[in-house]
């Protein structure tokens, strides 16, 4: 009785697929053959467009640009496993997320270029725009899951976070929040090991992110994030959870930033090629392609196909986005409020007097055209 | 009760607040209530009295003691559809949602070009006299209002306190309710039994006059009052402007009455550097300078630490120093 | 492999006294018979303090006042654990925590009544002044504890919390810190079950608060708060953790707040009476005079003079509190900067004037004389 | 090198900091480095480059990616002797420190009486124009500035930012250091090898002039340099003053300036309503109402959330923006 264990606590670690493409078939999830050959091409051309993504950087036809090159099933399995009506929240690092839940290149890169007529998402889909400060959508998502709990349609959220936004104190509200209510909630740490030049091992000292949740009455799992099946299955228990009011879960996916933080990033300042070397054996999408072959759902023949489709695809969108004409400025002032207060009112007219003179100037040629709502 | 028929009865201004809340929770069932202590308790100055009782705990919710969750919480309910209602404690723990307010809280509607709107009211605590500890006595306007896509109210009157709080639940947009805490007992006054609205943005003249005009919101509004009456008794006639709303500031009210009594004295609780006082000083003397027959003058609190409460009536303007400035305007 | 347990944890609760004053003879400390009787005799006067403190509040004398009825083990032993050159930060829950440092009841009374002049530690210690805002003092504490580290002459820093200040992302950050750098800090939770009127479970979903010391890599321990034993077999082990490199420690104390929050609030519409009636029961100052007695080391003889010599002495620190003067408004002034700019002087004088004006109208009477640095 | 030659080179601003912090912690051990990617990385502007590799790991270490953290730990290092130098990546994210900064940070010398102090920097870009994402072109001073307690710093030259860098570091008490991060490389200028020290809390006259004092800080002292230079080709003769310190404000070069020109414009990025430059043109008004031939004009940015960086340049004001007000004024 005197020094006793009073709590006990196990995290476990899931892991499906193998690197040579054989699977532990005890907890296969039996994704169907369609399922798993729309998550590899989605994944082919994620990757397609993220290369021609650095490379526009380069060219200076985009701005900064954070590649997810590595985490393409980290993010896009977690996305693509929810429905319309389930909220997510991806974080800057976060183009695959999107584009799992159907939105447009385009508009990904309209948002990269510094241009806020990117944020559109498929009309039908809850999805919420990024925070860039890291770790300032936690919280959020703690109120829509309330709110997902309240409307009692089984909805859940998805916030996706990064192994160094875990040190926030955000998080630690949220999971507060999320274990004392109940929520449906999902923490979706995609551990990249990376947070800029800041290492996993100089983040936190326990041994895993997944372990926290103890300390919040959540459930916690860690999942190779590398492996389709292990991502789909972890979803998948988490998203019933939530469904079935077992309230929140923390899930850790293991994955490797392969790319610079950002093209603003130089990593070779920080970290060992033969680090890169290792994970590149561990690859995503080399990975799945390996357990389709033994499926015989791929070959060379097919691959080189989705991925010149991929690239097709992609010089589409480039066509789209770049054919966007410039914003007019004035867009800056439509919705900030429901109704535009007179002080608005004001500083709208000052802008389009500046834009005036500036026209006047020979400054500006043409005016683009207005849209969004004002007052 | 009849449709005609108004009925008025005294309350103080915490029992506005409540009444507010109760009636807005009875038309809307998407109203949440949320906050510590706001449950069984009522709220640590009872503003949530009964409602516990009368809501339930799924819209009537103690959280735990983790403002940046509570802030955060509402942000997704009302993202979602709910139109909550958050109490953070008192003004001096506001600080610990700025980094949400700062960079997520008025910035979403425009972030998501008006895909999702944020209907949320927080409501705290505001200014000081009540002999409380440290962070309890703060008057943090100044970090909200100069924060773009919120709004930020402070009624001194239980009427206004109740009529403005209705109108900022039903606001599709954020809404930062002060509650001068001195006054939740302090001031009584008629109020409406049935709902209404008082419109934000819009500020109110307590007295009349023509010499000087006193602008102030919170409690500070009591004070001036006082010391407008003294100086009327010695024959100067002074207007004294009710701020009501501090964003969206109610200019032509202000510029109204400067251009009236060409003599501004702006007084409130905070800080005086920086303080939304400078930005109303500010205001007048770029837009009326021709008006004005004396320069502008701020009273606030002095630019450090707040003391511990002993030395409070020091440091919060009184009577006696809006007297001093009023003389130093009026002799200009 | 597939779904494999990669951590395993437990975390234990240390309880030594029982309610008759008998012991777990293994786990016994073997606190000298002088050391016993100081930490009773200290404990006697905290909560003769305590009680007064309450009258005075009630009578106007005293501003709202945090009792520690019930806390006195808690509050007390782990300060009176620390050496002068380890660092202390209580809450406002913690005049027991000062008054086991050695702090003077009068300066309690003083900061208590809202007089700033009350803030006086024994100069030789270093301790500092709470934090109102819950939590606000925990990354302090990972601070203090950093530069102690850096010292190397073995400072430990103790920082007090509530139940509640666990929800605070202060204290997730500070662990974050405490954990990655292994800091000589020891976070000690005093869960007295209330935060107000908001009870420990409906805080926080986990079984203890002791185990989210797991999240972090950092050490984490439950003990009975109110057994003195345990609680100072528990500081010796966080203390001597800390004195030897092995980090910081998360030390729960299991307590029970036994008054309103403050003199302010009204308990009784919150929680039930039938609570505080078991809770009495485990009162620690009737557990430690249970066991004095089997020691022989107290009978009721010695505990009325003990209690008697204790109304003595707050009798004293009463009227040394109520002996003050007033306070002179300038001194607000001091100490803000070491060099206090123009605007500030400028300030001074504004209020300069006004009390000579208030001395002319007569309002004030006779000006205090002046304390502290200025300009 | 002899105590009496004076060596000086070109660095830019970004390089004068890196020698400023160098300099530093070669002199004096206490002083600590610490933030986010500050180590190996040296800093995401590089303006640590070097000093992991020069003072090692325990006076250069990055942490956790947790500002309250980051703020916390620099706060407990200064109390207990350490002069900590703490970087915040961008701007936009010491939002997350408000929480100590106005509750705690200008406070514990008062709260404890003397007994303690904090010397102690907290370094940060600032401001917009680099086409960088949300969060990172933000003009936060005006939350600081109103917070008793600390001093906020926000140089415009290699030369200032080196000198008052080292001056802040030697400060007793907290200082925010902002850097103009615009100018990080594009402001060059000759920077003396030996350390010295710029006086926190005085301007710079930039451009003497007798008939309009711009007064600005940070990159857009450059702007109002170009439009002063435009103007002075009209034949009009401006003032600029570079303030280089915003608090404690030097009022008395402000004012010595605007009583000679008799006209001020105030430019600066931040939301215009509530910020810095609303507490400057209050003062003006208030302090030299009979000088002014013209109202204070302020130009900053809109009162809205900043617009992604395809339109900053919109949002912050240009040359014909204060071209525009500097004719507003001259004309009036
Ligand atoms: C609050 C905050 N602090 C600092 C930054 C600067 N910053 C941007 S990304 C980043 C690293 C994030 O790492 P992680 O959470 O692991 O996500 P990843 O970039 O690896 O996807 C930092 C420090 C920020 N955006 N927000
Ligand atoms: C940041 C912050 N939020 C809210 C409060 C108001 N408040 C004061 S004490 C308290 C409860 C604290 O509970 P706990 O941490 O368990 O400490 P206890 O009072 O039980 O000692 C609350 C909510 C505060 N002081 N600071
Ligand atoms: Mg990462
Ligand atoms: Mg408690």
């Amino acid at each position: 009785m005197p020094l006793k264990t009073i709590v006990r606590q196990e995290t476990q670690r899931l892991e499906i697929l193998r690197y040579d493409g054989s699977l532990d078939s005890e907890l296969d999830p039996h994704l169907d053959r369609k399922t798993l050959l729309e998550i590899y091409q989605k994944m082919i051309e994620l990757r397609a467009f993220d290369e021609r993504a650095i490379k526009l950087q380069r060219q200076g036809r985009l701005g900064t640009y954070p590649s997810v090159l590595g985490q393409e099933v980290s993010q896009l399995v977690p996305a693509f496993c929810l429905k319309p009506s389930d909220w997510m929240i991806p974080t800057y690092r976060g183009t695959g997320a999107y584009y799992g839940r159907g939105m447009k290149f385009r508009h990904s890169l309209l948002v990269w270029a510094g241009d806020d007529r990117g944020t559109v998402f498929p009309e039908e889909n809850r999805d919420m725009t990024f925070s860039i400060t890291v770790g300032g959508h936690l919280t959020l998502a703690a109120g829509l899951a309330w709110a997902a709990k309240l409307e009692k349609k089984g909805a859940v959220v998805l916030a996706y976070l990064g192994d160094g936004a875990t040190s926030k104190g955000d998080l630690h509200e949220a999971l507060t929040f999320a274990g004392m209510m109940n929520l449906p909630v999902i923490f979706l740490v995609e551990n990249n090991q990376w947070a800029i030049s800041v290492s996993r091992q100089k983040q936190c000292a326990a041994e895993t992110f997944a372990q926290k949740a103890h300390g919040y009455g959540v459930f916690g799992l860690q999942a190779d994030g590398n492996d389709v099946l292990a991502v789909f299955s972890a979803m998948q228990q988490a998203i019933s959870r939530g469904r079935e009011g077992k309230g929140a879960t923390l899930l850790e996916l293991e994955t490797y930033r392969m790319a610079n933080h950002t093209t603003a990033d130089d990593a070779s300042r920080y970290r060992a090629k033969t680090d890169l070397e290792a994970w590149a054996k561990r690859d995503p999408l080399l990975r799945l392609r390996r357990y389709l072959e033994t499926l015989k759902l791929m070959d060379e023949t097919r691959h080189q196909e989705l991925v010149k489709n991929a690239e097709a695809l992609v010089d589409e969108e480039i066509k789209a986005y770049e054919a966007f004409p410039e914003p007019n400025p004035l867009d800056m002032f439509a919705n900030n409020y429901a109704n535009a207060p007179k002080a608005l009112i004001e500083q709208r007219s000052e802008l389009e007097a500046l834009l005036e003179r500036k026209m006047r100037l020979g400054e500006i040629v043409e005016m683009p055209p207005l849209e969004g709502r004002f007052p | 009760m009849t449709g005609t028929v108004v009925r008025t009865r005294e309350l103080n201004l915490v029992g506005a607040i409540n009444e507010a809340l109760r009636q807005e929770m009875e038309k809307d069932e998407r109203v949440i209530v949320l906050g510590e202590d706001v449950g069984k308790n009522g709220g640590v100055f009872r503003a949530t009295e009964g409602l516990f009782e009368r809501f339930g705990s799924e819209r009537v919710v103690d959280t735990p003691l983790a403002e940046l969750g509570i802030i955060g919480s509402a942000m997704g309910l009302s993202i979602a559809g709910f139109r909550p209602v958050c109490e953070i404690q008192f003004d001096g723990f506001t600080p610990s949602i700025f980094d949400q307010v700062v960079s997520h809280l008025g910035r979403i509607r425009n972030r998501t070009r008006g895909r999702y709107s944020l209907p949320l009211v927080i409501r705290s605590p505001h200014g000081g006299l009540i002999h409380a500890p440290e962070h309890h006595s703060e008057s943090p306007e100044a970090y909200f209002c100069h924060t773009p896509g919120i709004k930020v109210v402070c009624p001194s009157t239980p009427e206004d306190a109740k009529g403005l709080l209705i109108a900022a639940i039903r606001d599709p947009d954020p809404v930062v309710f002060f509650e001068p805490k001195a006054l939740y007992r302090a001031s009584r006054g008629p109020v409406k039994e049935e709902p209404y609205e008082i419109e934000i943005g819009k500020a109110r003249v307590r007295m009349e006059g023509s010499e000087l005009t006193m602008i102030s919101w919170g409690a500070m509004v009591g004070t001036c009052l006082k010391a407008a009456e003294r100086l009327s008794q010695n024959g100067t006639s002074v207007e004294v402007l009710d701020l009501r709303t501090l964003t969206p500031l109610d200019l032509d009210a202000i510029l109204k009455s400067v251009s009236k009594t060409g003599r501004a004295l702006i007084a409130h609780e905070a800080p005086n550097s920086g303080s939304w006082a400078a930005e109303i000083s500010a205001e007048i003397s770029e837009r009326a300078l021709t008006n004005l027959k004396a320069p502008v003058k701020r009273v606030g609190g002095w630019d450090i630490r707040m003391p511990l409460f002993r030395l409070e009536r020091y440091y919060i303007p009184d009577v006696d120093r809006l007297l001093m400035a009023s003389e130093e305007v009026l002799a200009f």
